[in-house]
């Protein structure tokens, strides 16, 4: 299997149903919509010629200025015989933020889902226990979209002066920054 | 299984059933995952999983650390081979922003990811040795960890978080009390592993205790994501060493051990033969150790010789580039696989260009294994639950992350 | 008869005490055992050599916080050790120890009780003896203590069987159930270690699994039941439990040895011309030697081996160790019913 | 499936032989195995009498180096503080004044340089950002303690006592050695 | 955590008097003999607390080779590893269920005080949620580190008094933590 077979026969199979193809880092990355993901999905493991029996991962990455395009999940899968690996990416919105859930295509999926759920919020829709995973169950927000700090408000043993800590990190690095490149000449 | 089936009744005399709080603080459960089961006398009617009890969100720090400093997250991931996952890591930034390492690095690398999975099994299998009642085995092996501590802390000073690669290369050169310390290892090691496995592999009440206990089909296995030697315990002999090469792995010559059926069983002899053979990879890797440098010639990332940066200004500001993280990272993304102690261990790198990854995801291969377990423990009693997860080598660190 | 009674609460005294240290230094070998398997020293720095370390433990317990969790069963998560200790120690009552002793003009024997039926009192004290865990693990009322109250209660009635028919191939030999005359019938080297091997083997598994200790040791086994029986127990009710279970090795190597072993005989123990008191305080000496090294035995045999399964214990209990007791009995009882027609038969043919 | 790798070897025999299936063989095995290590010498180093080596670059507790006149070299430049994962350096600067160039080897210094050890994971980077070989960590291992606030470590428990200095020329390359004996 | 350094009671009639006192050392020591420590053992501090328990630093010299994996026998919490928010209050749970007299270790930068993990999810220091007497610092510490924490809480053992879980400072020190 090589990657224009592949694109071949997805064409083939479902014409039009990639909106952009890329291969950074020699890892052929598909990007498809969301309702034709599932269905992308179910083909290529069960097809005898695609055999992407392996589904590697599933994550969530978060776009804050996308519109809506905010949130992408990215699928990792993998034909192990002919040790090809393939990336598909999906987008969706802060307002639709549903994506199928491929659960019962691969009993992975499960918690992967759960996690990138718990993350970033995006529901996949038909997941047989959609809740959190990692974190407690009585969070109200998805930590992992940028928005929200990754410190712990409960920390007293630094000493906010030399951290810059107000919530912005960026001030942070600054002052560091400052402290250091006045002594550059050093 | 069948056998013991006639021994007690399979269905509850009144249809009572219990529910066992096991975990989060059983000894067995190593503190962290909780599963409630439902059972029928000592019998698992059903389980439910609940984790993320040491969730440390790894991936939202590593939004906020510079590239450097994220190896010092890894080695926290699976802290039984935590070199592993520095090693890994410092691959990952590679073959983002493109160095080409020196033969010697990757050969460097290889032995010591190979020690590192060494002492992985050997925590698995004292494991399985412990909850099986054979507590011996552990402070025999155990000896034999200390020394590869010992080897760790020689080339980087510490143990257990090594934090042990650099993105180019090591830190600092083999020091010859290195070489002394692992050849007396390759050579008194084996020895030792023999007592372990005199004392278990071929005893009854062990292997009773072990075959059929926990098994998984190679197919469910594939289905539930399983790699590393769990998968291989069902089967597959999917190794990312030998599918995707990385670190020359290609020029070595090793073996892939397989299981049957995937049971505790085969989960132990497949770590065991693991050992052996990574064993035999050290030697090939210090039989043929290629002279040359210790690192890449990669100014930009790798810092300049610290006679240097004391001395000369270009060297300096190089080094405060380096540290501050201001260095231009190109932006792309990238994922990169290793096999880690328990399996592909994945890194999916996003990055913007800035001095933090604009996005890391860990692939952990316990995180997405470890939910098969209810699967394979139902219908066994709870003794075989406990075996069946510690075969199953969870390691907290990388499955709550 | 004033003296006799003296001198029986004397000994009755003596042997108690000497009970409770056998088994708190049983817990400073074990972990010395233990240590020394492992490669490593064990306790070391309470005392010399860390022989203090049983105080210590002792000490500790009773100013422990004593616990009573708030929904057991009271009285008997109270009862609990004390019957498994009373038990523990009341088997000690029986057993020859050594043999006559002759002192102002009395002789009298070095056993608390001389009964004829020592061994039915033995299998019927260590029956009783479970008691003590399975109420102890009911009256928790937790569910991982339930597990080893249950697993340990039909653990011990299962193994007993094996146990008492292992037993009862030694008692057909000797012909008596009391253990005096059984230490008597093996004197001068005849131990019935070498008459009966099968017999021994199938009784000192059972004693392992009657002292609930490694490979056998389901009721507690903590990599699975945290504590099993004794999980909520704190302070000296755990000290009781564990004493108990010290005691019981302790009275179990002496039954082994009592049986299998000769007892307090020596070989060439009347060659040696020494006088009859003397002879009993070597015999007395050599018991406790073939005790020490029975109670090492089972240490060793613990940090040594595996644990079973509940199921595959049961298994080996039912299916190997009864019929093998039962073929062993039939094998000794034909014996014993034709050896002279036997040997008849094979002087004619020569 | 077949095989991916095609140098698989099956490892698993679950066929007892009659030997094995009796139990005792492998049983009394175990038990010579167990005894001989009973007559061996034991592992164990007696800590705190004994100690057990350490290698010479191991990352115990820091140290701030004096150069060789007595001056401390720290510039208070911030590169450790920047490099730490753990934000476990805190540190303010202040201008060197006159007359104190045989207390301070820069023109800048730390008045305050703190390290919270209960923070720190003894990582090295601090170490490795140092420019001015000033911060070095040492072999030797950090004590445990009571209090919390006892683990903020001060310019009083890091810097090296002048007549007590500590040597760190073990973990550092032979270039810089050699560079500092030729100066 | 001032309140953990108490001083004994006042000698004389109302005190703990002579005799009492010298139970009390010589049962101070019989304590600090006989920790039996509960391995809270989370992450890699855990590995480590493994290596101290091997041969080569063998915990059991102090006597405190039974690990006691139920909290009514435990004598000494030893936490180790990342205490995470969901993790709390089972510590704290734990630490409830554990019999008077009983001491409290965090061993490594996580448990004392969440060490490089400054994250949403993560407890910053054990000492929120229960007293911990001995910090051990280090990310893991050295079984060596570990095995001076043990020391420490030794030397605690051996001070303390017999009444001291009955003083007002104890109660008050539970209080501020709302425990009973």
């Amino acid at each position: 299997m090589d990657k224009e077979i592949l694109i071949n026969a997805i064409e083939s199979k479902f014409p039009g149903i990639t909106e952009t193809s890329s291969e950074p880092y020699g890892l052929l990355t598909l990007e498809i919509a969301v309702p034709n993901l599932k269905a992308l999905i179910h083909w290529l493991k069960d097809d005898e010629q695609m055999n992407f029996i392996f589904l590697t991962d599933i994550c969530g990455v978060h776009y804050p200025n996308q519109g809506n395009r905010e949130f992408a999940v990215v699928y990792h899968l993998h034909n192990l015989e002919a040790n090809f690996r393939l990336r598909l990416k999906t987008f969706v919105g802060r307002e639709n933020i549903n994506v199928p859930t491929i659960c019962e295509i691969y009993s992975a999926a499960n918690w992967m889902e759960r996690e990138t759920f718990d993350f970033y919020g995006i529901i996949f829709e038909g997941h047989p226990n959609l809740k959190r995973i990692l974190n407690m169950d009585e969070m109200d927000y998805f930590p992992m979209r940028k928005e929200y700090p990754m410190e712990d408000a409960t920390r007293t043993d630094k000493d906010d002066r030399f951290f810059g800590r107000d919530g912005n990190e960026n001030v942070t690095f600054d002052n560091k920054k400052a402290l250091a490149k006045g002594n550059n000449h050093g | 299984m069948d056998k013991s089936q006639q021994l007690v009744a399979t269905d509850s005399m009144d249809g009572e059933l219990a529910t066992l709080n096991l975990g989060p603080t059983h000894p067995a459960t190593h503190g962290i995952f909780q599963n409630v089961l439902t059972m029928d006398g000592e019998r698992i009617q059903s389980a439910e999983q609940t984790c993320g009890y040491i969730h440390r969100a790894f991936e939202k720090i590593a939004e906020r650390r510079p590239f450097n400093q994220i190896t010092t997250l890894t080695d926290r991931l699976n802290y039984c081979s935590s070199p592993i996952n520095n090693l890994g890591w410092d691959m990952t930034v590679e073959k983002l922003i493109g160095i080409e390492v020196p033969k010697r690095v990757d050969y460097m690398r290889v032995i010591i990811m190979e020690l590192a999975r060494i002492s992985d099994h050997l925590v698995c299998n004292c494991v399985i040795g412990v909850d099986t009642g054979a507590l011996t085995g552990f402070f025999y092996l155990f000896q034999e960890r200390e020394r590869i501590y010992d080897m760790f802390e020689e080339v980087c000073g510490a143990r257990l978080t090594t934090n042990i690669g650099r993105i180019g290369g090591f830190e600092r050169d083999f020091s010859p009390e290195l070489y002394n310390k692992l050849n007396a290892f390759l050579k008194e090691f084996p020895k030792r592993l023999e007592d372990f496995e005199n004392m278990l592999c071929r005893n009854r009440i062990f292997m009773d205790r072990t075959i059929d206990v926990g098994p998984i089909s190679a197919e469910r296995a594939l289905n539930y994501g399983f790699t590393g030697p769990n998968l291989r315990a069902a089967g597959i002999d999917y190794d990312v060493r030998v599918m995707n090469p990385y670190s020359s792995y290609q020029d070595f010559e090793f073996k892939v051990p397989v299981g049957k059926s995937g049971d505790t069983f085969d989960r132990f002899n497949v770590r065991q033969e693991e050992i052996h053979q990574s064993l035999s990879i050290i030697r090939q890797a210090l039989d043929k150790m290629p002279a040359g440098n210790y690192h890449a010639d990669v100014p930009e990332f790798y810092l300049p010789p610290k006679q240097e940066v004391y001395r000369s200004m270009e060297a300096l500001i190089y080094h405060f580039k380096i540290v501050m993280g201001e260095t231009d990272i190109p932006s792309g993304e990238v994922y990169h696989a290793v096999e880690g102690g328990n399996g592909e261990l994945g890194f999916y790198l996003i990055s913007d260009g800035g001095r933090t990854p604009y996005r890391l995801h860990f692939r952990r291969p316990c995180f997405i294994y470890y939910q098969a377990y209810p699967e394979m423990i139902k219908g066994s009693m709870l003794s075989d639950a406990i075996v069946t997860m510690s075969s199953l080598n969870v390691i907290a660190g990388e499955l709550d992350a | 008869m004033s003296i006799l009674l003296i001198i029986k609460i004397v000994i009755i005294l003596i042997i108690f005490i000497i009970t409770l240290v056998a088994a708190m230094y049983s817990t400073y070998m074990e972990r010395k055992v233990a240590a020394g398997i492992q490669d490593r020293i064990g306790p070391d720095r309470a005392g010399p050599w860390g022989i203090f370390q049983p105080l210590a433990d002792g000490g500790k317990m009773f100013f422990k916080e004593d616990f009573i969790p708030g929904k057991s069963e009271k009285w008997l998560f109270i009862l609990a050790p004390g019957l498994a200790m009373f038990t523990a120690c009341m088997t000690g009552a029986i057993i020859p120890w050594g043999g006559t002793l002759t002192l102002f003009g009395e002789t009298f024997n070095l056993q608390i009780a001389n009964i004829d039926i020592g061994i039915l009192y033995i299998m019927g004290f260590v029956s009783i003896g479970v008691y003590g865990i399975m109420i102890g693990g009911w009256a928790s009322n937790n569910k991982y203590s339930l597990y080893g109250a249950v697993r340990a209660s039909s653990q011990m009635i299962s193994y007993e069987l094996a146990m008492g028919l292992a037993i009862l191939a030694v008692v057909m030999t000797t012909g008596s159930l009391n253990l005096g005359d059984i230490v008597e019938a093996q004197k001068g080297g005849q131990w019935n270690v070498f008459y009966q091997p099968l017999a021994f083997l199938l009784f000192i598994v059972c004693a392992f699994a009657e002292c609930n200790r490694a490979p056998f040791d389901m009721a507690e086994c903590e990599s699975e039941l945290i504590g099993g029986y004794h999980t909520e127990y704190s302070s000296m009710k755990l000290g009781f439990f564990l004493f108990a279970e010290y005691i019981n090795m302790f009275i179990s190597s002496a039954v082994i040895s009592v049986l299998f072993f000769g007892g307090y005989n020596f070989p060439f123990m009347h060659d040696l011309g020494l006088s009859a008191n003397a002879i009993t305080f070597i015999g007395v000496a050599v018991f406790f030697a073939k005790i020490l090294f029975f109670i090492f035995f089972f240490m060793w045999v613990r940090w040594t081996l595996p644990r079973f399964r509940y199921d595959q214990l049961m298994q080996l209990g039912w299916k190997a160790l009864i019929p093998l007791a039962i073929i062993n009995l039939m094998v000794t009882g034909g014996w014993l019913m034709f050896k002279d027609d036997l040997w008849a038969m094979i002087s004619k043919m020569f | 499936m077949k095989s991916l790798s095609n140098r698989s070897i099956e490892v698993s025999n679950k066929k007892m032989t009659f030997m094995e299936r009796i139990y005792l063989p492998a049983v009394i095995g175990g038990l010579f195995i167990t005894l001989k290590h009973l007559f061996m010498k034991g592992a164990t180093i007696k800590y705190p009498e004994q100690t057990r080596p350490v290698s010479d670059v191991y990352r115990g507790k820091h140290v701030l180096k004096r150069d060789e006149k007595g001056a401390e070299r720290c510039t208070a430049c911030g590169l450790c503080a920047v490099a730490c994962p753990a934000e476990a350096i805190t540190m303010t600067s202040a201008e060197r004044k006159k007359g104190e160039e045989g207390l301070y080897r820069e023109e800048k210094y730390a008045t305050v340089y703190e390290i919270n050890m209960l923070r720190c994971i003894f990582c090295g980077l601090c170490e490795e950002a140092c420019p001015k070989e000033a911060i070095f960590l040492t072999t030797e291992i950090m004590p445990a303690n009571f209090e919390r606030q006892d683990f903020i470590y001060g310019k009083d428990r890091l810097v090296e006592p002048i007549d007590k200095r500590v040597d760190v020329s073990n973990r550092q390359t032979i270039e810089v050695v050699t560079q500092k004996f030729n100066d | 955590m001032a309140e953990i350094k108490i001083a004994d009671a006042p000698q004389g009639l109302e005190g703990e008097g002579f005799f009492a006192t010298k139970i009390g050392d010589v049962i101070g020591l019989a304590r600090a003999n006989s920790v039996w420590p509960l391995p809270f053992a989370t992450s890699c501090c855990g590995i480590e607390f493994m290596g101290t328990m091997s041969s080569n630093y063998d915990m059991a010299r102090f006597g405190m080779e039974r690990l006691s994996f139920s909290p009514r026998q435990a004598d000494l919490l030893m936490v180790m590893g990342t205490i995470s928010k969901k993790m709390g209050p089972i510590l704290r749970q734990v630490y409830e269920q554990m019999a008077e007299p009983k001491w409290v270790i965090a061993v490594g930068a996580c448990a004392s005080s969440g060490g490089i993990f400054d994250s949403y999810s993560v407890l910053q220091g054990i000492d929120k949620v229960i007293p911990v007497d001995v910090y051990v610092p280090g990310c893991p510490p050295r079984p060596e580190q570990i095995i001076d924490g043990v020391m420490r809480i030794q030397d605690l053992v051996k001070e303390e008094s017999l009444r001291r879980r009955y003083t007002q400072e104890y109660k008050t020190l539970l209080e501020s933590y709302n425990i009973k």
